[in-house]
């Protein structure tokens, strides 16, 4: 599955583009970030790329196709940001509401889907706690929660923001290696919004930096660089190479 | 004990609770008819060629659609509850949220007034103002772009208010000596002298309303989550609550034709089961449409034991679920 | 109270005070100077035509007061019905204050507390009828001597003659009647169709059955309109029954209300389901002709000892004592069979 | 135009128009007055002695003490539903939320009653059964440890639901010829008849209750914010909530004492200032205040000359105020 | 001001002990970070601490009194993990409730604290959208308009849960040198719940180290250790100097 997004605009304010003209497309099979200061528009361009949120201008296109909603076509994954819920699930509850599309509207979820998210809770690895109640779980144990929810539906496109926020380090380096093992065992693009440069050079292949009035798109290298975060984010940073590891691991730090 | 294995008791308890309240209430009443009478009345009464007497009078034409009557509007207003409560994410909505009742209140005032007594007219105009109330609200709602459940809410308020008020103007123009009684005494709901006819009017109505809603009781689940997240999973969520609104709705219509408003039930169940089994709706559902029943018989059946004059149901439900409510409440943790 | 001053300064001193039937003192003007009278409870507009006084000097009644009286013999008791000021009172008896001031009253008759209500600030007198004993004869005897107290009627023409009159007759035919097993009776209160109410025990209805040598089978419940069932009204089932609201008699006995099987009761298999008549106002609550009411039902409960005919006389000399009126055939059956004329 | 600008412009139209509407309506009326005459009336009655005369009793006894219940009323109404939508963060509650209303009208149609009548006792009556049920309301809630807003909106809606049904039981016991009419319309409230006495009654607690709950309104920010984080900024919400719920109960069941039930203002009032001056309780609480006078005079006005027997004015604040209503809602964005 | 923990337990099940007999010290003007995995219970200890949860053992000291509330005792700013408001304030608004404390019942906040709220806007550096409506602000901006609120009230403990969480790293920069100067102007000690072992580095004293069923509490240096992450986190981690930077700033990774 390829996404693309042709010439998108929104702004919440009419006078007030958030986001302006901004285009890129993603093959099948990549890893996109998208990279920009708090408030730039990250959250909504991700919004307005499932059609949560209605192009002002042009469109998102999905294997040529315009994509208006993600009611009308499957295939595109979303883990929004944890967030607590009003009525308690439990973690296999919650999960198997991932498989929404394949239970009819007066059905109740299959043995396969049961299944299927036996399967995505312990892709995640949080199969041990299936049974407590979503309201009890922490911010991190409950983002996971959401990751499995999205990977129940066996989608080929996860879209995720920040997916890595509340989660600690451990978790952090499970679910960046998990995006990339969806990558490369199953061929799922993942277009992740982080507030981690370090994340992005590692394991995605496109990044789009998203600043005021200007965007840039391309391969992660080529992106994230000292010159580009001075140019989006003002501030001096440092890519540099992590001494003493074996695999010449990017890393990246802030400088006065 | 596990939470589905304790769920699946208690809706197994409610099945049977149900069914030994139903042949209780088709053997006691006021006017007493030996219990083996009842038995054989019965008998006859499915082969068809029951002795006309006063004991199948009371047994087969008195008790046993008010029986019926009783369940379905017992199950359905309860079920109709639950439903809007998980669709609207508000555990404090009742099914008359959208102005279903006070619409069907002023449809069957408006009869009273404009027939001299309650007839047919009565019924058919309260249904028909019923859901005339929704979709005005549902309409009203729409005059926002963005749809909100707010917007809903209060649109159901607005209307709700409105009826509420030509309500109090038909009885403000009515005379007071017949008709002032006859609609409040409408208003109160009551389940007395209801005849098959009336079942026959409302049991196509209520159980495929019942059908839809608990067929409908995972997608509710989804629901929950709110609109955005429902969306981004495949669920259009605006779709899913008009099917439950359109089935919600002509349970509580059907309900108001025959027994007048019945608050409370559709309230005050479904809380009291989501505290026994959770907020899954898979369990929620067929708990508060048993449960419902189950308590809506119980009333009744005090209704018509306790006093040689009829209580109105309405005032029962609240003296009664009160208390009781309280009980449960206060028993519980979490909520 | 203050005294009221009148703006020529010199009507004080034909002023009176009467204590009304709640028992509050009322400083009323002249009977002559009463001019404008103000009626807002409905039987005092019975009592007070009843009395012969004049319907001209009427200003406002209640409108329920108007359609409570037979309507064919609504023009010969109040002549000028149309023109009189029904909408200064809502039917809640709730007078707007400035639309009674522009009626001018003198006077103003109310029926308890709730009619009272906004009476206060305007200085005009309020004539209170309230008492609550539930029996017939004395509240409409009552209101009978308090209507002609206020308008200075000095003869004794009083209702309770005729009372005593009716009492004579009743307790000569109960006497006869002795203490054979009593009928049971049942006042209907109203019945919508959907709902049944019955007039229990300490009620006027109860009143009345009881005086009328029956036993009230809704004695075991107290209160004047309480909801019944079929099913109740199978395990009493009466022999006589009295329908005071709603529903007329006909439809009980053609088996036309729906939901309401009445054929399995003593009263329907005898035909013995009767609407309570209206006269000078509806007999079911004690007015002007609760006399003839108490005769009534003594006719229908016991027609042997009463026959239709011989009441029918006592009906025509009563109204021709009472209200100078000859009743023809179809006025009879107009108060008789309410709802048949027209 | 910035919000700060346009929201004290807002306030002072307000404030215009209260004056406005204040003469206006002692000078009309359904009793013809002479415009100079009223004006003598008036200033004749400040300095202590005007004549003895209908005009004096039309203008002076009638109208004024109306006029000042009808403001106190209205800004009461709305100021409490706007503190409690704030404090219970629910832009859905009303003011008697917690039963005041259901309780006051219990204790209005008990009084009614028992002395037969709408007498002191019934508004003694109405005023103690009012505060009654709010105490009930916040001591069920507290049966449970945590005693959450959901635990006192589900008292509330219990304490409501008993009261409710007790009314229903009055009426039912009532007798349809006086009593019930007299309770049916009790509750349907009114401003008709209402006298320096019963000004007297209420002005105290009224005006001590709005200056309560105006001077609470930057805390009652603080309190929208949750339970959790108004503790970790140093504020009991449970304390200021409570203060809140003393000042709005004591308005409300004073306001039931002399109009009897006027739905619908406390609800909506509240939310259409919102609309037009945000969520800040700062400005908020004083446009409430003034909007729900100005609403209910422009109300009380058109009942009292319309038709000559009264309309009761909650059934006018319904059929005005929902169009109304529903025209702002569309104009405004958000919510 | 100086804060210690004696002893204390708190479980949200009677079985289950989240926190079992922890005790620290914290004097004046250190900050101390606490690192633990997801669910491990930091959100609870800073609950406990602050009083909105209550000790099941053990208790609370302030300056050697017993703290039970925050309603009882002035000095403890919180900043809350950044979440939504039903009703929309301005950020002048949002930030002047910092100043509860110092507005009587009935009263409104007086010029002094109008002051004193535009000197936190202005530390926090988002003066410029005091205007800003706060439903309409991105995550990251609302984190920082909490910790503004915190600082109206000139504590003299800061208590934070996750602050840098959604911050893009040059707001992070921002916040963790306003917390250094904080405390080097004025002595202000912050407690600070991060997954960023990093900035525990960089910034904090103190750390507390939380696990399942034990804790360690010490000086940062000696807290972080690559065994200790071991042992607490189960991941193989490194800890290093960056190259090519005069300040010897420590940076972390978690290694496969
Ligand atoms: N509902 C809304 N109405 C109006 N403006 C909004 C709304 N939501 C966001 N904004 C504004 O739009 C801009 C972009 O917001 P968005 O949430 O997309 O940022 P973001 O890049 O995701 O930020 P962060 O990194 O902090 O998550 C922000 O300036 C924000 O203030
Ligand atoms: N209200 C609650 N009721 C029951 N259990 C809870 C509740 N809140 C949290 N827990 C449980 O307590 C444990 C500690 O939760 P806490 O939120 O303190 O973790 P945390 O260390 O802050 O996690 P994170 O790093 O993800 O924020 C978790 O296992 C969680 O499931
Ligand atoms: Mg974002
Ligand atoms: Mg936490």
């Amino acid at each position: 599955m390829q996404l693309a997004v042709i010439k998108g605009s929104y702004g919440y304010h009419p006078e007030n583009k958030v986001l302006s003209q901004i285009s890129f497309e993603l093959a099948q099979g990549r890893i996109m970030t998208i990279l920009g200061q708090n408030g730039i528009g990250k959250t909504t361009l991700l919004k307005c790329m499932m059609g949560l949120l209605k192009w002002q201008e042009g469109e998102t296109r999905v294997d040529g196709q315009v994509f208006t909603s993600m009611l009308d076509r499957d295939g595109i994954g979303y883990v929004p940001q944890a967030h607590k819920t009003v009525f308690a699930f439990s973690v296999f509850d919650m999960v198997t509401m991932g498989r929404s599309r394949h239970v009819s509207i007066f059905g109740m979820p299959s043995k396969l889907d049961r299944e299927k998210v036996l399967e995505a809770l312990s892709i995640v690895g949080i199969i041990d706690f299936k049974d407590q109640l979503c309201s009890q779980l922490s911010g991190g144990q409950l983002q996971l929660v959401y990751i499995a929810r999205a990977l129940a539906n066996e989608p080929k496109i996860l879209i995720m923001d920040e997916p890595e926020s509340h989660l600690d380090f451990k978790n952090q380096f499970l679910v960046l290696k998990l995006i990339q093992r969806l990558k490369d065992e199953q061929g799922i693009s993942c277009i992740i919004n982080t507030h981690y440069p370090e994340h992005a050079l590692r394991i995605s292949d496109d990044t789009l930096l998203l600043g005021k009035g200007q965007y840039g798109f391309g391969p992660s290298h080529e992106m994230i660089t000292e010159a580009n975060i001075k140019d989006y984010f003002e501030v001096n940073a440092k890519i540099y190479t992590i001494p003493g590891l074996s695999n010449q691991k990017k890393a990246f730090t802030v400088v006065d | 004990m596990k939470p589905i294995t304790r769920n699946n008791t208690f809706i197994v308890l409610l099945l049977g609770l149900l069914i030994v309240f139903s042949f209780a209430s088709l053997f006691l009443g006021r006017y007493y008819v030996e219990p083996e009478h009842v038995l054989k009345l019965l008998w006859s009464g499915l082969l068809g060629s029951p002795l006309d007497s006063v004991d199948k009078t009371v047994v087969l034409d008195i008790r046993l659609p008010r029986l019926f009557i009783v369940i379905l509007v017992g199950a359905g207003l309860s079920v109709s509850g639950a439903a809007f409560q998980g669709c609207f994410h508000n555990p404090l909505v009742s099914p008359d949220v959208l102005g279903v009742s006070a619409g069907a209140g002023f449809g069957a005032a408006l009869g009273i007034l404009w027939t001299n007594g309650v007839t047919g007219v009565t019924a058919a105009m309260a249904f028909a103002f019923g859901l005339l109330s929704v979709v005005v609200s549902l309409l009203l709602s729409r005059l926002k772009n963005e749809s909100s459940i707010l917007a809903l809410f209060l649109s159901g308020i607005i209307v709700s208010a409105v009826f509420n008020a030509l309500i109090s103007l038909v009885k403000f123009v009515a005379d007071t000596d017949s008709q002032l009684p006859a609609i409040t005494f409408w208003l109160m709901g009551s389940f007395s002298n209801t005849t098959f006819e009336d079942l026959g009017k409302i049991i196509v109505p209520i159980l495929v309303g019942i059908g839809v809603l608990i067929a409908v009781r995972w997608r509710i689940n989804v629901l929950t989550l709110g609109d955005e997240e429902a969306k981004t999973l495949g669920i259009n969520p605006g779709k899913t609550r008009m099917i439950i609104i359109a089935a919600a709705t002509i349970i509580t219509a059907s309900s108001v034709v025959v027994a007048g408003i019945v608050g409370w039930v559709g309230l005050i169940i479904p809380n009291l089961c989501r505290m026994i089994v959770g907020s899954d709706h898979k369990y929620l559902m067929p708990a508060s449409c048993l449960c419902g029943a189950v308590f809506l018989l119980t009333v009744d059946f005090i209704a018509r034991v306790l006093t040689p004059s009829e209580i109105p149901i309405g005032i029962l439900t609240a003296i009664i679920g009160a208390p009781f409510f309280a009980l449960v409440y206060k028993k519980t943790e979490g909520c | 109270g203050e005294t009221k001053k009148d703006e020529t300064g010199e009507a004080s001193k034909s002023e009176r005070t009467i204590t009304d039937l709640a028992g509050k003192t009322v400083t009323l003007p002249a009977v002559a100077e009463i001019k404008n009278v103000v009626i807002i409870a409905p039987p005092l507009l019975s009592t007070y035509v009843s009395n012969g006084l004049s319907t001209d000097n009427i200003v406002g009644v209640s409108a329920i007061a108007l359609t409570e009286m037979n309507k064919v013999l609504l023009d010969y008791f109040v002549p000028n019905n149309k023109e009189i000021n029904t909408t200064f009172v809502s039917s809640a008896y709730e007078s707007n204050a400035e639309e009674l001031l522009k009626l001018d009253p003198d006077i103003i008759l109310v029926y308890g507390d709730t009619q009272k209500k906004g009476l206060e600030t305007i200085q005009v007198p309020v004539v209170d009828f309230f008492i609550k004993n539930q029996v017939n004869e004395d509240w409409s005897v009552q209101i009978d001597q308090l209507m002609r107290e206020i308008f200075g009627l000095e003869d004794d023409n009083s209702l309770q003659q005729e009372w005593d009159i009716a009492n004579k007759k009743v307790d000569t035919i109960l006497a006869e009647v002795g203490s054979i097993k009593k009928q049971k009776g049942l006042m209907i209160m109203s019945n919508t169709g959907d709902k049944i109410t019955v007039r229990g025990a300490g009620t006027y209805g109860d009143d009345w059955l009881v005086k009328s040598g029956l036993v009230n089978a809704a004695a075991e419940l107290s209160g004047e309109n309480i909801e019944v069932t079929m099913e109740q009204l199978l395990a009493w089932n009466p022999d006589i029954v009295y329908v005071f609201r709603g529903l007329p008699a006909a439809q009980y006995l053609s088996g036309s209300i729906a939901g309401q099987d009445w054929s399995q009761i003593q009263a329907f298999k005898d035909g013995k389901i009767y609407n309570t008549p209206v006269g000078i106002m509806n007999w079911g609550t004690p007015c002007a002709d609760s006399p003839l009411m108490i005769q009534w039902l003594v006719s229908k409960n016991f027609p042997e000892k009463l026959s239709d005919n011989e009441y029918q006389t006592i009906l025509k000399e009563f109204y021709e004592r009472r209200y100078e009126i000859k009743l023809s055939d179809e006025m009879i059956q107009s108060i008789l069979i309410p709802g048949s004329g027209k």
